[in-house]
Parts: structure tokens; C-alpha cells; sequence
């Protein structure tokens, strides 16, 4: 799922400087599973940027709702109303919501009150991994299910680099090296002999550094 | 307060409790015993012999008959006839019951049998249950005598226990973990204070109780002597209580000088109650509390009426009495 | 600024802050008026959403008593209230607020006497800061 | 001044009775003799039992405490006619060879999966007690060597006749019991040691030293049966440092620091020699596959011992219907442990015995499914493991538009039965979806707004 | 001959070949670049120009190479997959063949979390074995990665990194295996202080026969204190320096920690020449320029073939 965090309070205050009155919209989908942007968060937010505000003497008034999801044109409905006698919204929905938001209502001002980080899962409760770089060109048949893309810090199709050691990637203790865990799984399953091929240059262009990806299903279109 | 915990056990059962208190509040020594938590909790289940306390007294399925002390107990046909004297009004009734558990717990040691330990004579000697109490409803340790704050602090275990010449030849097995708990709250409060402890075996109490212990002994203001002291004097030139012991570590007679001396006291059975099991056909063990072996059909003991506890060791056997009673009445329906 | 009579939230679990309470009451010691309590059933119910409304609400300081480590009738409620607290103390920090604003308190049900020296400590905070 | 501070208290009164009917069959597994007793007592009380053993035979389950009880007759009175009783009863169903491998499901209705001999197969109960001993993990501070035993072991090794240990011709000559060099928490170790050396003593002659950092007297008629110890000629020692134990000469060497030794008269180090065995106090702890059992059943396990350590869980566990006891709950002596747990087997008669409960459907949480986007918080957050994410809910935040009528989506849902009403899922819910109905946000924010 | 490199006939000729390297200014200051350049020329059969070491920015390694070219050294050129793509990979490789340069190590090349541009965005379009395989498809077949002829002739003697001292330690020979297919006539090794890991590694090498299909040089870097042993046991991932070396590297007196630095790597030099498979050594004294004329000395390997 996507996995994203808030925003240091300090850059949302700024942000907000200029304004009296905003609408503050949570999202229910991926950003409330990862605890960042879910109604409970959109009430304790108002409640932080209000004290914040009151202690500096410069009171704003927030309107907090949390919309189904924000990935979808229809569900924006349910903040068209209350944009109406707002100034500008602060969505901290994923970074999706927010230009979703900023598309709708093009007059307003949209904040992202969130940074959108990676697509990962919770390894334990409260503690989120990266596991997909949506490179648009999957690679984990190769290498046991473990994607060196998104998990080695050098996106190598032929590692270990050299900087591998116990396990670990050259750049921190805590980062797991995608290779070494390739060819623990590949050992497991008794196909060593696949990391002996060598795996040609990736075809990076299905990936963002081929521009903007878009996907049409003409099966679906309505 | 095994009575208390075996008759919520029994009314969460369904079985309609009579509790009978001689005292005019339920509770027993239990309800005089502090919190010892520090800055964590030190596991003294204080707070769950409270809960358990508070638990039976606002429940309406057990019928409360305190200032009623037990005289009697006889066999009634399949039951039994308990003669109950109600010491306000002074008049004598009978109550009748289908099973009997026996909680009168122990008789605090009296301190004053140990003459050469000063307690009575001295205001700064207490016993572990003084201070229990001067922790719960004081707050803090303070000198009796001046209520001044006390620095240098004196523990002595065994006192009661563990000893043949009294003819108490058993381990009260709560003390050396309240003396413990108690020390650590107090060098909690007053980061002065000093504690020496005057012990034989440091007896453990049941789960983490190792935490405790490493704490006191990483504690550099926390002595540990293995001796037993044999006098406490008051010299009137010098303040505080002099108190001279042997001690294994030197090998010398040792004189040293306390603000506050108190001793751990074990427990003893209550010589009260002897004429009330006796008559119910129950036996003193070995250690002279009454022996579970001889309990017979209908008649249970729990909590330390049957030997010395902890509070932790005394809710539990007041859940085994539960089971045995709800057992027994099983047997006869 | 804080006024004399600072308006404390008290949020108390069930099992130990309440009875901490009523056993401070009943030994007759003195409370601050501005205290206001509110009762829970686990120290855990005391939610990062409870603690921001009070002082979204104008309480000078926030307090959470709860049981302590390993004592909590729910496992972990303890420990979550805690890491809440904390989380909320950084983010204070960021908006300009003293941290001192919210506290974590472990007591136990038959400590009246830490009870009333803890709310005593955060007035004399609140008043001297 | 006290006393008229504003008080919000939790809203009492209103409650919404539920009669609950539960079958009372309880499953006792496990290999200490304790579960022997719990199975008795609870089907004394006409529950239906299900005693499940690793053995073939229940005389095993006694077997390794022959010794002690030949040592200690209150040991043997607990335990002698306890596996014959059990093996007779009309009330128990025995299930040998049998081991728990899962367990899932709520009070009054788990389902249980059992490997028995070879096969698994399922049963279905209301509540569960395991009565496990331990096996020994390490000796802490002692090097494994030749002739270095731990406690289990050399229990379960003598032959009560000849007092020799297995694979020796006959009794040993001297013996060591070393205390307290792991655990300090556990007496068991001393207990065994006095009460088994002086039947040594007594019946081979044997030469017992008992080495210990305190000694552990805080049992029933201890303090009488050590002072026996010390006439019958066993020597005790209390040592500061962990003793050295190596090969001497004609057998194992123990050198300690005698603490008791008056320290004036410089170092006091004492060497026993040419000792036959050395019997260390052990750490026990719980096979990989009885822990993943707990696990799963959410209760927590702290180094081999099972439920977490806090005094509010006495005898039981956070899960419902599931109590622990044995060496899993804390290493105790015999007697000690048929005490634990038979407090353990109250805590489930309770929950299980009288068949109808009265469960009160308003003091819980509730979950409003529309809201819920199952990110599965609540269920690793409850306590009582009470929350399960179910297909019920109507409507979902991930349903696109055109979904056919009546479909119906995942979302977490709180069994009453064991919800305790604590809250914990309510205020850890990111969707807000959680509400306790005995005590909904909006109290406590009114209370908020209208005092400040 | 593959590219006519000193470097490539120094091993054609069989002799312990010795290759050194020299780290570039960071920035255009020439100067350093000759400084550095005249300790070792007559020292070494070839140079390695590091391509921003460490990931840390300094002057460019096809300029830094043509400047020693000129003074009459032959430049090693590194080229790393951290900066480039593959666009920016064959023209800067066309580009240093057109001004002579005949030898590139091709390395995946250090994160640019350790460098002093650590919010700058990376590449590794390629990595090191794409690497190879592109430049030997370039210099064999003629032919572009993408598949486009080659206007002109592109001799290169490729070469690359292996680390013996990384894990998973039995893979390491395979993945020289890789490197070797993919087209690497020579291989520079990690730094080598753990000497049993690195014979262990070599006897798998020869297991696979490598050894005959590729040059390998064992690299050496002299210690130069007793605390930066220390600190490179500790944090720099990838080397692995036993604690005798360290305990002797610390018991050195005072100032002469340099000394006892060198004499160690002379010893490593001494027993590598006994080594069977290797065929170099590769000095890696960064910073250090002007001592590799005295180790050279002392290990004997002077005069160098002309």
C-alpha cells in the first residue's frame, strides 16, 4: 500500500501562514491504514495547528472532514460544500489526494499536509518497509521474490556490490542487503544457478524515468 | 484477605457468601499495607488485594456481617451451625451455612517479646506493619520520635521468624520482600538515606522478584550485612539508636547508630481461633498453623491460617479453596 | 499567560488514577479547583485525539494517570498512553508550546498522597514557567 | 478545596444482558502433573475434560517426580494416586501421545489442533489449560561438562533402588547441588535439593553439599526439614561469586568463595574435590512449538514463562477461556505448583463451568464497518484478542461505484463475548470507526468543551 | 592485442605487474594532478584515476587521465554507473579512446550517501557487468548498446573491482565468473589485510579457472596509524582487517605507525608474488603518492618493464 508520513508541524504552519480559514481533508483508504492521514489523525492535527496558531496570537478556523478516498472524482463531492467558505484545503491524504484536490477545486489553494514516501508494508506495527519502486517491469521471477530495484540502495540486476557485508547494505546497519537475501532465497529454493546468468540492462522506460505512465483499459471504459 | 478473594471467587461462581468480620471493617491487615511502587511497579499486589477488597464490599451478592466474631463451629447434619457472637449489640445468633472456610489469617508477631530490640521502648523502632502504615497514610517515612526525615535506616529480618527460642521454627516468607519494596520507596523518596539490611537468606517472591533484588544490590546506598543484631540501646550523648550485631563479613562486634530501625515481623498463628478449629476437628502442622490435611468434608482453610504467605500466594490459595468448596458442594447436590 | 488557577485536564484510568484520586480526596488533601477529571477505562482510552481537544479547549496542561509498567489490567494501555504522551510532547515542542504542557503518570490505587503531589508539581510548573 | 473539582465518571447503569450459553468442555494438555490435578477438580465439577499427555501411558507424567516424592511425602501424597484416580474417571476423556500445535477460536468456542502420534486432528472446546513443565534450556555460569548434570536430569535419572545414575553401577559417593547460579527467582531448586539429599543421605549413604547464594526456606515446613538437613550431615555453603567447576582429580572440582567465611582471616576460598556429581540449577524453558502456540494465542511469553508478568493476571491469561500453569507459568516446587494451579483451573471453571454467563452487550466496543478500511490495528492492538476482521459490513471505503446490492465487505468486528470494554481499539482506530457504546468520544468532548 | 595498453603487454610479458593510484583535485588545480604524477612515473605500469571516489566530487576522470597521459603515464580510467547512464557511459568511453586512453575499470561505484552530495539523485542505469558487457559489445562487435554501428575503432583493456572480503562469501568467485564473461581482462581486488580469506577466495577462483581467462591483481593499501586501522575495521564496510593487524598497526611507537604500515604491506606484496593466479598488485595510496616509489623499491619490483 502506499505508506506515507505527516509533514513536520512546522512546514504545515508555514504553509498555512497566510490563511484564516481552511478545510482540513483526511482520506479513509491507504494514508488511514498507515496512521498518517485518517480521521482520528485529521482531528488531532486541527487541534495541534489551532493551539499553534492561538499561542501566536493568529487564531484560524479549520473545518475537518475526512472524505471516502480521495483518488476518486465523485467522492470529492463530499468536500464541495464546505469549499465553498474556505480559503484553501489542506489534504493530508496521499499525494494523489492532494492534486486531485488542487484539479477540483481550481480557485483554491491545496497543501499537502503529508510526504508520500514509498510503496511498502508494516514489517511490525507502526514500522514501514519499502518493498516496490513501480518500475513498471517486474524482475522478482529472477531473483526469488525479493526485488533488487526498490531494495538494494544501487538498484543492481547483478549484485552483491562489494559493499555488502553480514547481510548488510554499505550504507546502513539497518538497511538489509536486497542481495544477500536474493541468495539466501535462491539457495533456499535451490536455484543458485540463476544468479550465475547474467541479467541484461534493465529496460528503464516502463518506469518514471520513461515520463508520465498511463494506463488504458478500453475494456472498462464506460 | 484470602477470605475476601475465596468469597468474590465463590459469588462469581453463583453460591450465596456470608462473610463473617470481627473486626468493624473488612479488609484484615491487607487494608494497612502501602503501594511500594518506585518510579515502576514492584509487583507487591497491594493494589489487587485492594481491587479484590473494594470488589466484595460493593457487591450486593455477598451479605457483609462485620463486628461478628465466629465462637463456634459444629457439625449440623449435612451442614453446619456457626455460633456467632455480634460484638456491638452484644447478642449471640446462629448462621447457618452448607460449607465453612476458615480465613482468620495470622497474629502479626508482637515485637515486645524481642525485649533486647527496643520495640515499645523506643519510638524510632517500628515494626514492618507500622511502617506499612506510615507509607499508606503518611505518605513517607518519617521519625517517630521528631518526624524528621530519617537518612540512616536500619532493616533487620527474621524477627519472629526462623528463631527456635520462641519456638518459630518457620519462614514468614513475606518479609524479606516487603522489608525490600519498603527500602526501595524509601530510597526512592529521599536520595540521602542509607539502608542497611540485617538479613539471614534472602528469601525470593515469587515472578521478578530478581528485579528488586539486583536493584538494592546496584544501589551503593544499599548494605547488605548476613547477621542478626542482638541489642538496640540509646546512648544519651549520641543521637540515634545504637544497635550492636556480630557480622559474618568482619568478624567483629559492630556498634552502629540509626535514625529509624524497623523489623521485618513475621507472622504467628492466632491463638484466638485455637478453641474455633479445634472444635471443627481441624490440626496444627508442624509450624503450629493449621494443617490443610485435616480439613474434612465441608470445613476449608484459607490464606494464611494455614501458613504464611504473601498477598500473591494467599489469593491463589483462596482460589484453590474456591475450587475445593465449589467441589465439595458438587459432591453433595 | 496561565492564570492563577490553572485548568487541568486529569485524565485517570479506571483501575489506578481514579481510585489514586478518590484516596487523595479522602485523606482531605488539597486539590487545585481548575482540575478537571475525567474518568476512563483504561489509562489506554486516553486518546492523542482527547489530549489535543483539551488543549485545543484552553486547558493549561494536560495530565494522564495510568498504571504503572507490567500493573495494567489491560496489557498495554499503560504503554500505549505513554508513547502518546510522548509523541505529543515533540510535537508541542515544534508548535512553540512547553512539552510540560502534557505528562505521564504512573500511580497506583492506594497513592492518594503521589497523586496530589504530582498535580501540585505540574501547577507549580505551569505557574513558574 | 478537594473535592469540588469537575468529574467526568464513566456512565454506569445502562446495560444490555445477554444470555450466553456455553457447552462446559475444557481441554487440560500438557506434561506436568499439575494438569493431572486441574483435570480431576474440574471434573468433579462435571466439566467435560479432555486430558491430553505427550505420553502413551499417564504414569509418565508422574514418572519424573518419583524421586521427590520418595524424598518428600506431601509431594508423594499430591501425586501417588493422582494419575490412578485421573486414569479411572468417568468424567475425563485421555488423549495420549497427543500435543497442541494450534489453537484458535474465542471462549466457549475454540477449535483445537493436535498432532497424536502421527496425525493431527481437531477437537472443539470451551476453554483450555496447559500444564507444561519445562525442559531445560542452559546452566547459567556453569561450562557443560562430564559429570555436570542439571536438575531434571538427575531427578529423573536415579534409580530409587540402587541410587545410581544411569549408565552407573551404583550410588554416587558425594554429590554438589549448585543453587542459584541462573534464576534467582525460582526456590524449587532448593527445595529439591534438601528434601532429595537427605534421602540420599539417608538411604545410600551419599555425601551431599548443597553450594547456594541464599537459601531458599520460604516453603511449607522448609525451615524444619533444612535443620534436619544439617544434623543428617549434609554441609551447606553460600557462595558470593558463581562457583568454578572442573575436572579434578578422581572426578569433578567446585572452588567457591565461602560468604559466610569471616573475611578477616584473608581469602576464604574452599575446593571440594573427587565428587562424583554435580547437580547445577538449570533455566527451564518452552519448546519452540508449545511457544508458537502461545503466540498465536497473543499472550505474551518473557524468557520461557508464559502470561504476562503482572499481578492483575493471577492465574490467568489475557486470552479468555485459556489459562497456563506448570513450569510455563513459573517454575515452582510440586507442591507449589498444584497450588498455582489449581488457582489457574478456579479461573476457568469460572469462565466455563456453570454453562450460561450473562454477557453484558453494552459495556464493549463496535465497530461501524462502513468506516473501516481493515487495517487491522484493533486486532493487534486488543488485549483479549476479541477483534476479528469478518465479511459483514454493507458498505466499504474501497467499493467503486455499480457494486451489486446486498454484496458485503471485509471489516473488523469485536466479539462481545470477550471484549473487556477497555477501550484500546476505540482510541488506536485511524478511521475513528471504533466507538465503546457504554461511553462514545462525544462524552468525554462535551465534558471538554462545556468545563474549559 | 586488445587495446596496446603498457598494462595489457606488461601481462602478455607474464611480469608481476603493478598498477598504483592517483586521486584527482577537488577541483581544476592541475598542479596536484603533476605532483602526484611524478612520484609515480617509472614506478608503475599503469595509474587508476579514481571517477569521484567515495562519491565525493572531484575534477573529471577523462581529464585527470589525458593530463598523466601527456606527462607520459598510462592512465587506468574508472568509470562508474553512479553518475552516467548509458548515454553519457559510450559517449564519455568514445571520448577517451579518442584521446588515447586504452585501460577502464568499470565499477558499480560508492553510494552518494558516503560522498558531499548526498541529496543529489543517482543513476545505475547499469551496473558493473552491464558495464563490461556494453563496452566489450563497443570494442569487439562495433556496436552501440542500443545497436548502432561505431564510427571509429574502440580499443579498450577492461577492467574490474572484486571484493573477496565481501559476503555472501561463496558467491563471490561466481560473480567474478560473471565479470570474467562479461568481458574483464584484468580484475583489481579489495584492499587486502584477512591474507587466509583472500588465499581461500583465490583457490575458488582457480577452482573455476579464471585465473587463466582474466588477470588478477591483489590490492594493497598501507596503513598509515594506528587509529586508522582502527576506524576502517569498524565503519568502512566491505574491508575486513584481522585484529593482529590492528594490535600492530596501535602498538607502533609514535609516528612511526607509517613505517610499520608500509613494512606490512610489503610483507602482503611479498607473500601475493607467491599466490598462484595472481599476476599484480594494485597499491592503492591515495593521498599517499609519494611512499609508493619506496614500497615499490622495497618489494622489489623495480626496474619496471619499459
Amino acid at each position: 500500500m502506499i505508506i506515507a508520513e505527516q509533514k513536520p508541524i512546522e512546514e504545515i504552519l508555514e504553509m498555512l501562514a497566510p490563511h484564516k480559514k481552511i478545510l482540513l481533508a483526511g482520506c479513509g483508504a491507504c494514508v488511514t491504514v498507515c496512521q498518517a492521514g485518517g480521521e482520528k489523525e485529521v482531528g488531532v492535527l486541527a487541534s495541534q495547528i489551532r493551539v499553534a496558531r492561538q499561542e501566536a496570537g493568529n487564531p484560524i478556523e479549520i473545518i475537518e472532514t475526512t472524505l471516502t478516498r480521495q483518488c476518486e472524482p465523485e467522492f470529492m463531492d463530499e468536500a464541495k460544500d464546505l469549499m465553498n467558505d474556505v480559503e484553501a484545503v489542506l489534504s493530508i491524504a496521499c499525494g494523489i489526494g492532494v492534486q486531485l484536490m488542487a484539479q477540483t477545486f481550481y480557485d483554491k489553494p491545496a497543501y499537502p499536509g503529508l510526504n508520500t514516501s514509498f510503496l511498502g508494508f508494516p514489517e511490525e506495527h507502526g514500522v514501514f518497509t519499502e518493498r516496490c519502486a513501480a518500475c513498471g517491469n517486474c524482475v522478482l521471477h529472477l531473483t526469488g521474490g525479493i526485488c533488487p530495484i526498490a531494495r538494494c540502495s544501487k538498484s543492481l540486476l547483478n549484485g552483491p556490490c562489494g559493499g555488502s557485508q553480514d547481510g548488510k547494505c554499505e550504507i546502513s546497519k539497518d538497511v538489509d542487503c536486497a542481495w544477500q537475501l536474493i541468495y539466501d532465497r535462491l539457495k533456499a529454493l535451490g536455484k543458485l544457478e540463476n544468479l550465475a546468468e547474467i541479467i541484461p540492462p534493465k529496460k528503464w522506460i516502463t518506469s518514471r524515468d520513461g515520463g508520465p505512465r498511463k494506463i488504458v483499459r478500453e475494456d472498462l471504459r464506460i | 484477605m484470602a477470605g475476601i478473594a475465596c468469597a468474590g471467587e465463590l459469588t462469581q461462581a453463583g453460591i450465596t457468601v456470608t462473610l463473617l468480620e470481627k473486626e468493624p471493617v473488612i479488609g484484615g491487615w491487607a487494608a494497612d499495607y502501602c503501594c511500594k511502587a518506585t518510579d515502576q511497579c514492584n509487583r507487591c499486589f497491594v493494589c489487587v488485594a485492594d481491587k479484590e477488597r473494594e470488589g466484595v464490599r460493593l457487591s450486593d451478592a455477598v451479605t457483609l456481617l462485620t463486628n461478628h466474631q465466629v465462637r463456634e463451629v459444629e457439625k449440623n447434619g449435612s451442614g453446619y451451625r456457626l455460633r456467632v457472637e455480634n460484638k456491638v449489640e452484644g447478642v449471640e445468633k446462629e448462621v447457618r451455612a452448607d460449607a465453612v472456610v476458615l480465613a482468620t489469617g495470622f497474629k502479626p508477631f508482637d515485637a515486645t517479646q524481642k525485649g533486647e530490640l527496643g520495640y515499645g521502648r523506643y519510638a524510632d523502632v517500628l515494626t514492618g506493619l507500622d511502617l506499612e502504615r506510615m507509607l499508606r497514610n503518611q505518605g513517607s517515612a518519617r521519625k517517630p520520635s521528631d518526624g524528621q526525615v530519617p537518612n540512616k535506616i536500619a532493616f533487620i529480618q527474621c524477627v519472629g521468624s526462623r528463631d527456635e527460642s520462641i519456638g518459630h521454627l518457620y519462614c514468614s516468607k513475606a518479609c524479606c520482600a516487603y522489608a525490600l519494596r519498603m527500602a526501595r520507596v524509601i530510597r526512592s523518596q529521599n536520595p540521602g538515606s542509607e539502608i542497611f539490611f540485617y538479613y539471614m537468606d534472602i528469601q525470593p517472591a515469587g515472578r521478578l522478584f530478581d528485579e528488586t533484588l539486583k536493584a538494592c544490590e546496584e544501589d551503593p546506598n544499599f548494605h547488605f550485612i548476613r547477621a542478626i543484631p542482638s541489642k538496640i540501646y540509646r546512648y544519651y550523648q549520641k543521637p540515634g539508636l545504637m544497635m550492636r550485631s556480630l557480622e559474618a563479613e568482619s568478624g567483629t562486634i559492630e556498634e552502629k547508630f540509626f535514625d529509624l530501625i524497623v523489623l521485618s515481623i513475621g507472622m504467628e498463628p492466632n491463638p484466638e481461633n485455637e478453641g474455633l478449629w479445634e472444635k471443627a476437628g481441624l490440626k496444627p502442622g508442624r509450624e503450629g498453623f493449621v494443617d490443610p490435611a485435616t480439613c474434612k468434608d465441608g470445613i476449608f482453610v484459607a490464606g494464611t491460617v494455614s501458613g504464611p504467605k504473601d498477598i500473591e500466594r494467599s489469593i491463589m490459595n483462596a482460589k484453590q479453596a474456591a475450587l475445593s468448596v465449589l467441589r465439595y458442594l458438587e459432591g453433595q447436590s | 499567560m496561565v492564570s492563577k488557577n490553572p485548568k487541568i485536564v486529569a485524565f485517570c484510568c479506571e483501575e489506578s488514577g481514579m481510585p489514586a484520586y478518590e484516596h487523595a480526596v479522602s485523606l482531605g488533601l488539597d486539590l487545585p479547583d481548575g482540575l478537571k477529571v475525567v474518568a476512563l477505562p483504561c489509562g489506554g482510552k486516553a486518546e492523542t485525539g482527547y489530549l489535543m481537544k483539551a488543549l485545543d479547549e484552553g486547558a493549561d496542561a494536560v495530565m494522564v494517570f495510568a498504571c504503572y509498567e507490567g500493573n495494567c489490567k489491560y496489557v498495554r494501555g499503560n504503554i500505549r498512553a505513554e508513547k502518546r504522551v510522548n509523541y505529543l510532547r515533540e510535537r508541542l515542542e515544534k508548535i512553540g508550546l512547553s512539552p510540560e504542557k502534557i505528562v505521564f503518570c504512573p500511580v497506583a490505587p492506594a497513592s492518594g498522597q503521589r497523586f496530589a503531589e504530582l498535580v501540585q508539581r505540574e501547577v507549580d510548573t505551569l505557574l513558574g514557567a | 478545596m478537594s473535592g469540588q473539582q469537575a468529574v467526568l465518571r464513566i456512565p454506569a447503569g445502562t446495560s444490555e444482558l445477554k444470555e450466553v450459553s456455553i457447552q462446559p468442555s475444557v481441554i487440560v494438555a500438557g506434561d506436568h502433573p499439575a494438569g493431572l490435578l486441574m483435570a480431576e477438580h474440574l471434573a468433579d465439577l462435571g466439566v467435560a475434560v479432555t486430558l491430553m499427555v505427550p505420553f502413551p501411558t499417564l504414569e509418565e507424567v508422574v514418572a519424573p517426580y518419583r524421586v521427590i516424592a520418595s524424598a518428600d511425602e506431601s509431594v508423594a501424597g499430591l501425586l501417588q494416586e493422582v494419575a490412578e484416580r485421573v486414569s479411572q474417571h468417568a468424567g475425563i476423556t485421555r488423549v495420549t501421545q497427543a500435543d497442541l500445535v494450534d489453537i484458535s477460536g474465542w471462549w466457549g468456542d475454540f477449535s483445537v489442533q493436535a498432532r497424536i502420534g502421527e496425525d493431527l486432528k481437531t477437537f472443539h472446546t470451551s476453554g483450555i489449560a496447559m500444564a507444561y513443565r519445562g525442559n531445560p534450556v542452559d546452566l547459567p555460569g556453569i561450562p557443560v561438562q562430564e559429570g555436570v548434570l542439571p536438575f531434571t536430569d538427575f531427578l529423573s535419572g536415579i534409580n530409587l533402588q540402587t541410587g545410581a545414575l544411569a549408565g552407573k553401577a551404583e550410588s554416587p559417593k558425594q554429590v554438589v547441588f549448585l543453587l542459584d547460579a541462573g534464576e534467582r527467582d525460582e526456590k524449587w531448586a532448593s527445595v529439591a535439593a534438601i528434601r532429595v539429599g537427605v534421602f540420599l543421605k539417608r538411604k545410600f549413604g551419599t555425601q551431599v553439599f548443597i553450594l547456594c547464594r541464599e537459601l531458599k526456606v520460604s516453603v511449607d515446613e522448609m525451615e524444619q526439614d533444612y535443620r534436619a538437613a544439617r544434623e543428617s550431615g549434609i554441609i551447606v555453603f553460600k557462595y558470593r561469586q558463581t562457583p568454578r567447576v572442573e575436572k579434578g582429580s578422581g572426578g569433578l572440582r567446585v572452588v567457591f568463595e565461602d560468604a559466610a567465611a569471616i573475611s578477616s582471616h584473608g581469602p576464604s576460598e574452599i575446593t571440594l574435590d573427587a565428587l562424583d556429581v554435580v547437580v547445577a540449577q538449570e533455566r527451564l524453558g518452552l519448546s519452540e512449538d508449545r511457544a508458537e502456540v502461545l503466540r498465536k494465542l497473543r499472550i505474551p511469553l518473557e524468557d520461557g514463562v508464559a502470561g504476562p508478568n503482572n499481578p492483575q493476571f493471577t492465574g490467568r491469561t489475557p486470552k479468555k477461556g485459556v489459562v497456563v500453569a506448570g513450569d510455563a507459568w513459573f517454575p515452582e516446587y510440586p507442591t507449589d505448583a498444584a497450588m498455582t494451579a489449581l488457582s489457574a483451573a478456579q479461573e476457568l471453571y469460572k469462565w466455563v463451568g456453570k454453562g450460561t454467563y450473562q454477557v453484558d452487550a453494552y459495556r464493549v466496543a463496535e465497530v461501524d464497518p462502513s468506516k473501516c478500511a481493515t487495517c487491522l490495528t484493533c486486532f493487534r492492538i486488543c488485549p483479549h484478542d476479541s477483534i476479528r476482521v469478518e465479511r459483514y459490513g454493507e458498505r466499504n471505503v474501497y467499493i467503486t461505484q455499480g457494486a451489486k446490492e446486498g454484496a458485503t465487505w471485509e471489516a473488523a468486528r469485536v466479539k462481545i463475548e470477550t471484549c473487556d470494554g477497555c477501550g484500546l481499539c476505540a482510541s488506536e482506530c485511524p478511521a475513528k470507526a471504533i466507538q465503546l457504546i457504554y461511553y462514545p468520544d462525544m462524552e468525554v468532548l462535551d465534558f471538554l468543551a462545556k468545563n474549559l | 592485442m586488445k587495446s596496446g595498453s603498457n598494462l595489457e603487454k606488461v601481462f602478455e610479458k607474464g611480469v608481476f605487474a603493478v598498477t598504483a593510484e592517483l586521486g584527482p583535485p577537488k577541483g581544476n588545480d592541475v598542479k596536484v594532478v603533476m605532483e602526484k604524477a611524478k612520484h609515480l612515473k617509472g614506478m608503475v605500469d599503469a595509474v587508476n584515476v579514481t571517477d569521484n571516489q567515495t562519491a565525493i566530487v572531484r575534477m573529471s576522470s577523462i581529464a585527470t587521465s589525458k593530463l598523466i597521459l601527456d606527462m607520459g603515464l598510462e592512465p587506468v580510467m574508472q568509470m562508474t554507473c553512479r553518475d552516467r547512464n548509458r548515454i553519457g557511459i559510450q559517449s564519455d568511453i568514445f571520448g577517451a579512446t579518442a584521446l588515447g586512453i586504452k585501460n577502464c575499470l568499470c565499477l558499480s561505484g560508492d553510494h552518494q550517501r558516503f560522498g558531499n552530495e548526498i541529496d543529489s539523485k543517482n543513476v545505475y542505469d547499469l551496473d558493473s557487468i552491464q558495464l563490461l558487457s556494453v563496452l566489450k559489445g563497443i570494442r569487439d562487435e562495433g556496436k552501440t548498446l542500443g545497436g548502432d554501428e561505431v564510427e571509429g575503432d574502440v580499443k579498450l583493456f577492461l577492467g574490474a573491482a572484486a571484493n573477496p572480503f565481501g559476503d555472501p562469501f561463496e558467491f563471490r568467485a561466481i560473480r567474478l565468473a560473471k565479470k570474467v564473461k562479461a568481458g574483464a581482462d584484468f580484475i583489481q581486488t579489495q584492499c587486502i589485510y584477512d591474507m587466509d580469506r583472500f588465499r581461500e577466495w583465490m583457490k575458488m577462483v582457480r577452482d573455476l579457472g579464471l585465473h587463466e581467462r582474466t588477470h588478477i591483481m591483489g590490492g594493497v593499501m598501507p596503513l598509515k596509524s594506528g587509529g586508522m586501522a582502527r576506524y576502517m575495521q569498524k565503519n568502512v564496510p566491505g574491508i575486513t582487517i584481522p585484529d593482529e593487524i590492528v594490535k600492530r598497526m596501535v602498538a607502533a611507537p609514535k609516528g612511526k605507525g607509517a613505517a610499520e604500515g608500509i613494512k606490512i604491506c610489503i610483507e602482503t606484496i611479498e607473500q601475493l608474488k607467491e599466490i598462484e593466479g595472481v599476476d599484480g598488485v594494485h597499491i592503492m595510496a591515495l593521498e599517499w603518492e609519494h611512499r609508493v616509489p619506496e614500497i615499490v623499491e622495497e618489494a622489489g619490483l623495480l626496474p619496471r618493464p619499459s
